[in-house]
């Protein structure tokens, strides 16, 4: 190879023209363009990489040097077309316009090294500062809500219950099924225990969401007391009840024990 | 170094770091022996607190730190607080409304009517002072009865409770279905 | 609020804050208008630069946030403080100053500038909070359009986005000149 082109990497293929430009100390203005698209080809035919995406770019270009050569290389006919102008013209504005972007990086990086030699400050806005929340009033919360307007609120809400409910079987609201088994809950009861340990008997009937949960909930805490699973402590006549799970039973065994209660049972009615 | 220039190091030293400065090492960097160094951060600190100012410099045993002055509390805070006040949301209001005409009303009734754990939605209408707890219900677990309070009527300009607008005839039928039903289960 | 008060707030709430504050917040704080709190903080932040502080008051975009004087860089460093300085490659840079130049910019347009494919490049300035998302072009396919962020008028010092250095008209004709003369050669 008679050309020496050291593979420096170049960005892309007008990097690699620029670079060659320089090297070359052409004209920008009047690229030989013959020369220009052989040592171009000559560097692609070097390359190493097997990225198509980042050959083909190259490629691309390639062709493109090619195209120009030979529109360079034709004799021009006529006068139309020597109107179009010089070929190389739009490869001209292309790299003037690189070079352009690539001397402002240059720029910016100067200016990243000085803005680089500022310190700023962490926010240090007092605590005090930060956690103040104003007395909210009601009257800013409400903002435009009238009381019309939320009795249609009540309205809706009592509409979309009312649908929800089926109109011929809700007539035969005795015959329905008791909506919580006593096994279920005291399995329920007891993993509640369980979990929190110390809770107040209050708080777990005001979970329950219906007059039989409050019921079934009920015995299941009698039924778990008999078992020494928890314990339940009143202070005063109208204070509320304290339960404690104060057993190492597991489930298994609380299953277990509420079997053979149950079976117990049964044996009495039938004796 | 001139003291103008040690000045505005300290300043810079002070206000980059944001916590407290050990005077060693303040004097440490301004190349000083720390008693000089004290003097000159002390003249500093006085005619900085002297002048009117954002930021007061503030002596802890050995070290020095810069904050902002208590009387810019309010407008830090205003800072702080952005713009946006609080309003009721969707389900704030729905909550509301079942408040306002079923009180006195468990938590569990109001469960029950929206169909939804309110349990957020309660709180907060309590922190917005329109709900209060009003007692406890006489059932088992005497649960925590809740209506509207006096903040509320203010705020709706309503004299009180019994004046809300009226609940019409067939909304009052559907109340008694449900009613009934409820007692079936 | 008189004009010594109002300027010892502006200090107060950046220095406080550290970060960039926006103008309309401080307009709020200080209750005013927009337009009358910008000249405050404008005249504010040209005294306190032109007396000699440690600190200097920047403005980014229609924010201000306070940073130390770069002369002092050499004191702070000796404080074991560490300044953000993102590590950009070539490859990030050439594309950084097509989009800053270039914005609101799409990717295919970036592409063509550089003449080769700019995805990894954009997404690392996108990591490094230099770039951002736009918003999207008003053309076939409404590709995104990309922009610089506040951290990359920080990072470069820049006071906007209008206010790069200029692309000079000076620098295209040198280029034409240096053609020129080798032409003569």
């Amino acid at each position: 190879m008679a050309l020496e082109i050291e593979l420096k990497v170049y960005d892309g293929p007008l990097d690699l023209l620029l670079g060659l430009i320089e090297k070359n100390k052409i004209n920008i203005f009047d690229i030989p363009i013959v020369e220009i698209t052989e040592q171009y080809l000559a560097y692609v035919r070097k390359m190493e990489t097997e990225d198509l995406d980042i050959m083909s770019e190259f490629m691309v270009m390639a062709a493109e040097l090619i195209s120009i050569k030979c529109r360079m290389l034709l004799p021009v006919e006529n006068k139309d077309e020597e109107d179009e102008g010089d070929p190389r013209e739009e490869l001209v504005r292309r790299l003037l316009e690189y070079k352009t972007y690539k001397y402002m990086s240059s720029e910016l990086r100067d200016r990243m090294e000085d803005a680089s030699q500022l310190f700023y400050k962490e926010d240090t806005v007092p605590d005090e500062v930060r956690r103040f929340r104003p007395e909210i009033h009601a009257e800013d919360v409400i903002g435009d809500l009238t009381l019309d307007k939320l009795h249609e609120i009540f309205r809706q809400i009592l509409r979309r219950q009312s649908e929800k409910i089926d109109p011929v079987r809700s007539r035969f609201g005795t015959i329905e099924k008791e909506e919580v088994s006593l096994p279920d809950k005291l399995e329920s009861v007891a993993k509640y225990a369980k979990r929190k340990k110390n809770f107040s008997f209050r708080e777990l009937l005001e979970k329950q969401h219906s007059k039989t949960q409050v019921v079934v909930t009920f015995l299941a805490v009698l039924e778990l007391m008999s078992y020494g699973y928890i314990t339940a402590e009143q202070k005063d006549k109208d204070d509320d009840i304290l339960i404690r799970q104060c057993s190492d039973m597991d489930l298994d065994q609380v299953r277990e024990r509420f079997n053979m209660s149950d079976i117990e049972e049964m044996g009495d009615t039938d004796g | 170094m001139d003291t103008q220039r040690m000045e505005a190091v300290i300043e810079a030293i002070l206000f980059a770091k944001g916590t407290a400065v050990e005077e060693s090492e303040i004097a440490r960097v301004l190349e000083m022996e720390p008693d000089e160094a004290k003097e000159v951060i002390e003249h500093f600190a006085e005619k900085w607190n002297s002048e009117l100012h954002g930021t007061s410099v503030i002596r802890l045993e050995d070290s020095y730190q810069m904050c902002t002055r208590k009387e810019f509390y309010p407008e830090l805070i205003s800072l702080e607080l952005h713009p946006r006040k609080p309003r009721l949301t969707d389900v704030q209001m729905e909550t509301l409304s079942v408040i306002a005409y079923k009180q006195p009303v468990t938590k569990a009734e109001i469960e029950r009517i929206r169909g939804v754990n309110s349990d957020h939605a309660v709180n907060k209408l309590i922190e917005y002072h329109l709900v209060a707890e009003l007692g406890r219900a006489k059932q088992p677990g005497r649960p925590i009865l809740f209506g509207t309070t006096e903040d509320f009527l203010r705020a709706f300009g309503v004299a009180s409770r019994t004046s809300l607008p009226e609940i019409s005839v067939e909304m009052a039928e559907n109340f008694k279905n449900e009613a009934e039903q409820e007692v079936c289960i």
